[in-house]
């Protein structure tokens, strides 16, 4: 049985196909427009292009993230939470902590033995820690987006920002690069101040090995070095990660329609 | 004294912004750019694109005065003034009646009271946060993809203003969002956007105390919709025209002007 | 017909946000005077004997714009004392003749004084004493009503009066035996009263006289008590945190379509948690701080040496039957913050679920607590 | 007459603060050395403390905030901030608490060595709410027992104090004793107390003295920031010996100055009325941006927290130990409401004729800046006074940002400039 999971972020909408909760089939993201429901079905036709198959194929469809209540066609809605940490215990299953670092703010769940939440929480609406932030400094470096990562990680002496303003910290940039502090420190220490806010969320719900990276974030390198050297341990970070969100909506769909067979007394 | 000419730069945090005076406190030319990442060369590209502009020599301008965050980097200024003073000096000269100032730029707001001279009297500034400044519209433009020119007058066309609470410029982008994905409209959110902005700046203007006339300066009195917030919410007018957004430039360049004649004065005497 | 009531208790409770209209029809058709007071608790009984209206001032509900208040406080306090300092200022409490404070905390402490040098009107601070196991704290606080009940005798152009006293009194336990009927019946049959009408009900009963109140009340009481509406699988939650700041009424709907089913909240529980007062003995003023002080509910800003906060929370969830607690917490509200730290230890210990939330009186953006709030029903409803 | 030897600089005379600092070490390793001499401490708070009681019980007082104070000047904050906050405390909270409660977690280091944990919690409800709060943590976290004494507000906007507030504070403080008797397995000692509260008011007395020197013209001294080296004393040691000789040894050394004409700065061009927390982490740096224009504090509320010795509404009575405690711990600054506090910087601004006021409000304390914003409107607006409003806080450096810092305090003195030249 194939499920479909749509996640509709704030800045990118992932869509996944899964098939009898096990095997991913098919992944794919395209940037989140104005219109949610719009992008969503996008990312989901790319993918069923992608596992060649046709709408008609999927059983279920579960949407989840920012815009999940604006994709018509949606079979049920669950949160971004809930299917990030999903996500990360079918790609990694020894996980205990969920870390989804998007756009705008992050959110660290704790998951007990059956993968059922037991804690979150989320970035303090002051001070967000995304990454956002970090677009918006290679922007303002004209670094691109996917090469930032890697001209941190060059960095010998990050530099430490403690601002807890971003838009205070955007700020603090442009003085440090006025002070002629090579550009790799900076980035360093931008790419450090998240993680700094991301652990603290984290260490609010309290760590425990493993942890998992999902998200936008899972593409920066710089930001798992940083993030891993701030926990003293090892993150899962890989790229598959990413679509964590999608993935783990699936998955709680396929379960749901097993629950709903079984009931139905359908094997 | 060599120059006849006097020159004010502004290094702000988002632009960075030149004028050039003559010795009859009249504006020759303004040059304007982003000021980005690289503070310096800003300064340097925007005060010899004007000098250009001008037709001006490096060496016929007998005075620079550097203002705005970066006031340190203008490395060819003669002295260095807040921006404080200068766009109270600026608005002063702009509009001989000021008495109060309000300069919305893009991470600062600032009320200014000032005097019959021209001094000021009373500041107020917004505190250590970002909260309610021009990058908060800049955010909101931008989840929007709409340009800066175009938020105000788009806010203007609103009849039904959304009541907006945030003014984190970290969370403007997010919560106009929010308020698409609700189905409102969007000369609504935006207008709601510059209701909560303004009220914030009258707050600050009312720490100062309020005295006609008021001077709207700084990147933002550029906003028709947030100029047309401004004064419901005063219920006055506000003086704001072209180069307003120039001011703090303005206020530099005569500050420049007045301190080359002391220091003429000064050689001229025996 | 349902719903009439309700209505009555929602027109009260939101005109207690900026107008007070009702307040001011009242003192018209009453010829009486009118106090506002600043949360948690006042000793409405001592105003009420004397035909003084005593009017809880719960904050604007994000309804007047801070532009004042912003001119003489700073960014980083509370909404509810900036949005009251803003009503203060730009004259919609003119309707009162007099304002209180009292010591809830640091920001509500200062207020009073700023209030006052902006103000041409009675304004006071009640002392309530901290020290409850002192053997001084009764007569200290009878002391303190004599000195306030002076203070209200001058703005009423009377005097405090022990039968009158007792009279209010007796009322005011009518009041709070219903209020205490209210919260059995929402813990029972939560699905009955929406959340937001429950909390207008509870709003109503600082704005409206007393005697009015009651029986509107118990005919309140009567009516939801018949209502019949299917209990849905959501989760039971207790709300805590918002006994001063209000939390607004859109989260409260936020909380309740996330799938919880608050089943209590401390939303004006400075009004509802004293037991009833003594009306028997010849000084009731001292029956009314005896009350006080012996009362051991705990309330965050109410500090009783001998409370154990953290064995309170284990027997309040449990009498309450509760799924799990939402800390609501307004934002700068420093009491809040650290009564949260308090409680979350007993309850992680229990693995009693909880989930932490900030808000202001003005908040107008929820997509976040709304996700914060799905996943914690998720996570207890489903696995 | 004899001559001078030779001309004594600032440097001469800058003595006293290296004294303070060794009482301050003194007392920490006092502090060290109490688990291993079996001395008992207890945490107590700065504001409104009756530490005379606790001497007279041989208790040894903590202040957890001159610990945070200390740790923060030393810039050894944002460690035990961070440990706090990832244990659940909010950015919002009193940045002291956060430390405080940090400082006695597992894993906590602090630059200030070893902070041994409490053995009894003496909790003066004065002043600030926090203090309640930040006691109730302790007591959670360690099942340490609280002994409150709950002192009212100054309400009165006249600053009358009811005869009852005296009464509830006077019998609580028999209370305290009977629970200090039994917490300490000691007597209580009537004449002990009398004379430790005879040793207190001397010290009192010279303090005031020393304080009133700013009255001078120039001020021999700044008032704010090197009274915060030189409020250490008073705040801890008072009812010693060692207290009365140190600052005995300050009004000579403040006399000096002022008869060899030295001060901190090298001229005093404005003359300053201060009120608010300093910022610790950049102390100095935010000296810095005053003594760079030559300005002097003359006066300033931030060393009253210990008491407001200047004003007349206390004065310690060995007759009278138990009412005149009293009454000094009713009149804590903080516990005076806010058109007092206004009064009194005012008051400040006539007696020592000062330029100007400079409000430096803290994120972290409520309890001091909630109403300094009116305070601002009422000495800018409607007196005139120059006044400059300027926020950061007292241990987080994440609120103090060096250039906004700068640019506020430089355009206050361009604008301070222009009108005392037209004066
Ligand atoms: N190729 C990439 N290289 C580096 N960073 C990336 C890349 N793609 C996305 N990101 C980061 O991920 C963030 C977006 O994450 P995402 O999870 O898609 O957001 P959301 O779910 O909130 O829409 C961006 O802000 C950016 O910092
Ligand atoms: N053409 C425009 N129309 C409307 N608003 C503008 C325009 N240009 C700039 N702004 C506003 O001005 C702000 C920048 O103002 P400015 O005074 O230059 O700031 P700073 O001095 O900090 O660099 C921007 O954030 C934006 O909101
Ligand atoms: S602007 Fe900065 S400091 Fe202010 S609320 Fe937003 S993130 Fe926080
Ligand atoms: S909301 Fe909190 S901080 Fe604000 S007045 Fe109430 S108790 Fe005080
Ligand atoms: S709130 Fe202020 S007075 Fe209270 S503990 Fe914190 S810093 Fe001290």
């Amino acid at each position: 049985m194939i499920t479909a999971g749509v996640d509709s972020g704030t800045k990118n909408t992932k869509a996944a196909l899964l098939e009898d909760g096990k095997k991913v089939l098919a992944t794919s993201g395209v940037r989140t427009g104005f219109d949610f429901a719009k992008s969503a079905s996008e990312a989901y036709d790319q993918a069923l292009a992608h596992a060649g198959l046709g709408k008609g194929e999927v059983a279920y469809l579960t949407a989840t993230g920012f815009g999940r209540y604006r994709i018509p066609f949606r079979d049920v809605s669950v949160t971004d939470i809930t299917a990030n940490a999903k996500g990360a215990r079918l790609l990694c299953p020894k996980t205990t902590c969920v870390l989804d670092v998007g756009a705008g703010n992050a959110r660290a769940s704790r998951v007990d033995e059956g993968g059922k939440i037991v804690n979150f929480k989320s970035t303090e609406k002051c001070a967000a820690g995304g990454g956002g932030f970090l677009e918006k400094i290679a922007f303002y470096t004209s670094i691109e987006l996917k090469d930032l990562g890697d001209v941190a990680l060059r960095s010998a002496n990050p530099v430490v920002m403690s601002t807890v303003c971003s838009v205070l910290a955007e700020s603090e940039v442009i003085n440090l690069v006025t002070q002629e502090v090579p550009m790799e420190d900076i980035l360093m220490g931008a790419h450090s101040s998240v993680a700094g806010r991301v652990v603290l969320t984290l260490k609010q719900v309290g760590v425990q090995p493993e942890v998992t990276l999902t998200g936008g974030l899972v593409m920066n390198a710089a930001f798992v070095r940083a993030l891993e050297e701030k926990l003293k341990m090892g993150v899962n970070s890989s790229r598959e990660l990413y679509y964590a969100g999608a993935l783990g909506a699936a998955l709680l769909g396929y379960r749901r329609l097993m629950k709903k067979s079984s009931a139905n007394g359908v094997a | 004294m060599t120059g006849a000419y006097f020159a004010g730069v502004d290094a702000g945090s988002t632009y960075t912004k030149a004028v050039l005076l003559d010795s009859d406190s009249k504006p020759v030319t303004t040059a304007i750019d982003m000021t980005g990442i690289n503070i310096v060369s800003a300064i340097d590209k925007v005060y010899h694109a004007m000098l250009a502009k001008a037709g001006v020599n490096e060496r016929e301008v007998g005075y620079v005065v550097g203002t705005g965050y970066g006031r340190y980097k203008v490395t060819f200024g003669n002295s260095q003034v807040t921006e404080i003073s200068c766009h109270a000096k600026g608005a002063y000269t702009l509009f001989p009646k000021t008495r109060t100032v309000l300069d919305m730029g893009g991470q600062d707001t600032k009320a200014i009271r000032i005097n019959g001279r021209g001094e000021v009297v009373d500041f107020s500034m917004n505190d250590k946060c970002a909260a309610g400044t021009g990058r908060f519209i800049e955010g909101s433009a931008r989840a929007l993809g709409l340009t800066l020119a175009e938020v105000g007058d788009i806010s203007m066309r609103s009849t039904k203003p959304i009541k907006i609470s945030a003014t984190c410029a970290v969370f403007a982008e997010m919560e106009t969002q929010e308020q698409l994905a609700w189905g409102n409209k969007l000369e609504d959110i935006l207008y709601g956007v510059h209701v909560s902005i303004a009220s914030r700046s009258i707050g600050l203007l009312r720490r100062v105390g309020i005295e006609q006339e008021v001077t709207f300066t700084g990147g933002v009195s550029l906003n028709r919709g947030m100029v047309k917030c401004v004064e419901e919410q005063l219920g006055s007018k506000v003086n704001t025209n072209p180069m307003t957004m120039f001011c703090g430039a303005m206020g530099a360049a005569e500050f420049a002007r007045e301190k080359a004649m002391v220091a003429a004065r000064e050689v001229a005497r025996p | 017909m349902q719903g009439s009531l309700a209505s009555r208790f929602e027109e009260a409770s939101t005109d207690s946000y900026t107008t007070f209209g009702l307040v001011s029809k009242w003192k018209q058709e009453t010829k009486g005077k009118a106090v506002g007071y600043f949360p948690v608790y006042f000793p409405e009984e001592l105003a009420d004997s004397m035909g003084i209206l005593p009017v809880s001032l719960q904050g604007a509900s994000g309804g007047v714009s801070l532009d004042m208040a912003t001119a003489h406080t700073q960014s980083f306090v509370c909404s509810i004392s900036r949005s009251v300092f803003q009503m203060a200022l730009q004259g919609n409490l003119e309707v009162f003749d007099g304002l209180i404070f009292s010591n809830i905390c640091d920001v509500a402490r200062n207020l009073s004084g700023i209030t006052k040098r902006n103000m041409a009107k009675y304004v006071d601070y009640i002392h309530f004493p901290v020290n409850n196991s002192s053997s001084h704290a009764a007569a200290y606080l009878r002391d303190e009503y004599l000195r306030i009940g002076e203070g209200l005798a001058n703005v009423a152009g009377t005097r405090l009066d022990a039968e009158k006293l007792r009279a209010s009194i007796s009322l005011h336990n009518e009041k709070r035996r219903l209020l205490r009927r209210l919260a059995a019946l929402r813990r029972e049959r939560p699905e009955i009263i929406p959340y937001a009408e429950w909390y207008s009900v509870i709003r109503a009963s600082a704005v409206m006289p007393a005697s009015e109140y009651a029986s509107a009340l118990a005919s309140y009481l009567d009516e939801a008590s018949a209502r019949t509406s299917k209990s849905m699988d959501k989760i039971r939650v207790a709300v805590i945190g918002n006994f001063c700041e209000q939390i607004p009424v859109m989260l409260m709907k936020v909380i309740e379509d996330a799938g919880c089913y608050v089943v209590n909240d401390e939303a004006l529980i400075g009004n509802r948690w004293l037991q009833d007062v003594r009306t028997e003995g010849d000084d009731p003023v001292l029956s009314l701080a005896e009350a006080y002080i012996g009362n051991r509910e705990p309330l965050t800003v109410r500090f009783h040496p001998e409370v154990d906060k953290q064995e309170h929370i284990e027997a309040f969830v449990k009498s309450l039957r509760a799924d799990g607690v939402i800390f609501c917490t307004p934002k700068f509200c420093e009491p809040a913050l650290y009564d949260y730290m308090i409680y979350k230890a007993p309850l992680e210990k229990r693995k009693t679920p909880y989930l932490h939330l900030e808000y202001e009186e003005s908040s107008s953006s929820f997509e976040h607590v709304r996700t914060m709030a799905e996943t914690f029903a998720e996570s207890i409803l489903f696995d | 007459m004899p001559q001078p030897a030779a001309k004594l600089t600032f440097k001469d005379l800058d003595r006293a603060k290296y004294m303070q600092g060794g009482m301050i070490k003194e007392y920490f390793d006092s502090l060290t050395n109490s688990r291993a001499n079996g001395t008992k401490v207890a945490y107590a708070f700065v504001m409104a403390n009756p530490i005379e009681l606790l001497k007279s019980f041989d208790f040894l007082p903590l202040y957890p905030e001159i610990t945070s104070l200390n740790i923060s000047y030393r810039g050894g904050a944002p460690p035990l901030i961070t440990l706090a906050e990832e244990a659940g405390y909010s950015t919002d909270a009193c940045g002291y608490v956060k430390m405080g409660v940090a400082a006695t977690m597992p894993g906590a280091s602090t630059t200030i060595g070893n902070v041994p944990g409490p053995d009894l919690l003496l909790l003066s409800y004065s002043g600030c709410q926090i203090y309640i709060h930040w006691w109730e943590q302790f007591h959670y976290q360690a099942g340490v027992p609280i002994v409150l004494l709950d002192i009212p507000y100054v309400r009165d906007f006249e600053g009358r104090v009811p005869r009852h507030d005296i009464r509830y504070v006077t019998g609580q403080l028999e209370e305290v004793i009977a629970r200090l008797e039994k917490a300490s397995g000691k007597r209580f000692d009537e004449n002990r107390l009398k004379e430790t509260v005879r040793l207190s008011a001397e010290a009192w007395d010279l303090w005031r003295q020393c304080l009133e020197m700013g009255k001078l013209r120039p001020t021999p001294f700044d008032a704010y920031f090197e009274s915060i080296y030189y409020m250490a004393p008073i705040t801890f040691a008072r009812g010693s010996q060692k207290c009365v000789d140190f600052y005995r040894f300050l009004l000579e050394e403040l006399k000096s100055r002022a008869e060899h004409g030295v001060g901190p700065t090298a001229e005093e061009r404005y003359r300053l009325v201060f009120e608010g927390v300093p910022n610790y982490p950049f102390f100095k740096k935010f000296w810095g941006l005053f003594a760079q224009h030559n300005a002097r504090s003359v006066a300033s509320t931030y060393p009253k927290v210990a008491g407001l010795v200047d004003t007349g509404a206390f004065r310690l009575n060995p007759d009278k130990p138990l009412e005149s405690l009293a009454e000094y711990m009713i009149h804590a600054y903080c516990n005076w409401n806010m058109p007092l506090r206004t009064n009194l910087i005012e008051k400040y601004v006539r007696d020592y004729k000062a330029d100007a006021v400079i409000l430096h409000s803290i994120k972290s304390c409520r309890s001091f800046s909630m109403g300094e914003g009116d305070m601002r409107e009422y000495l800018a607006v409607e007196k005139g006074i120059p006044t400059l409003l300027v926020e950061s806080d007292h241990v987080d450096p994440r609120y103090y940002s060096e250039a906004q810092m700068k640019n506020r305090v430089d355009a206050f003195f361009e604008t301070l400039d222009l009108r005392m030249g037209a004066k």
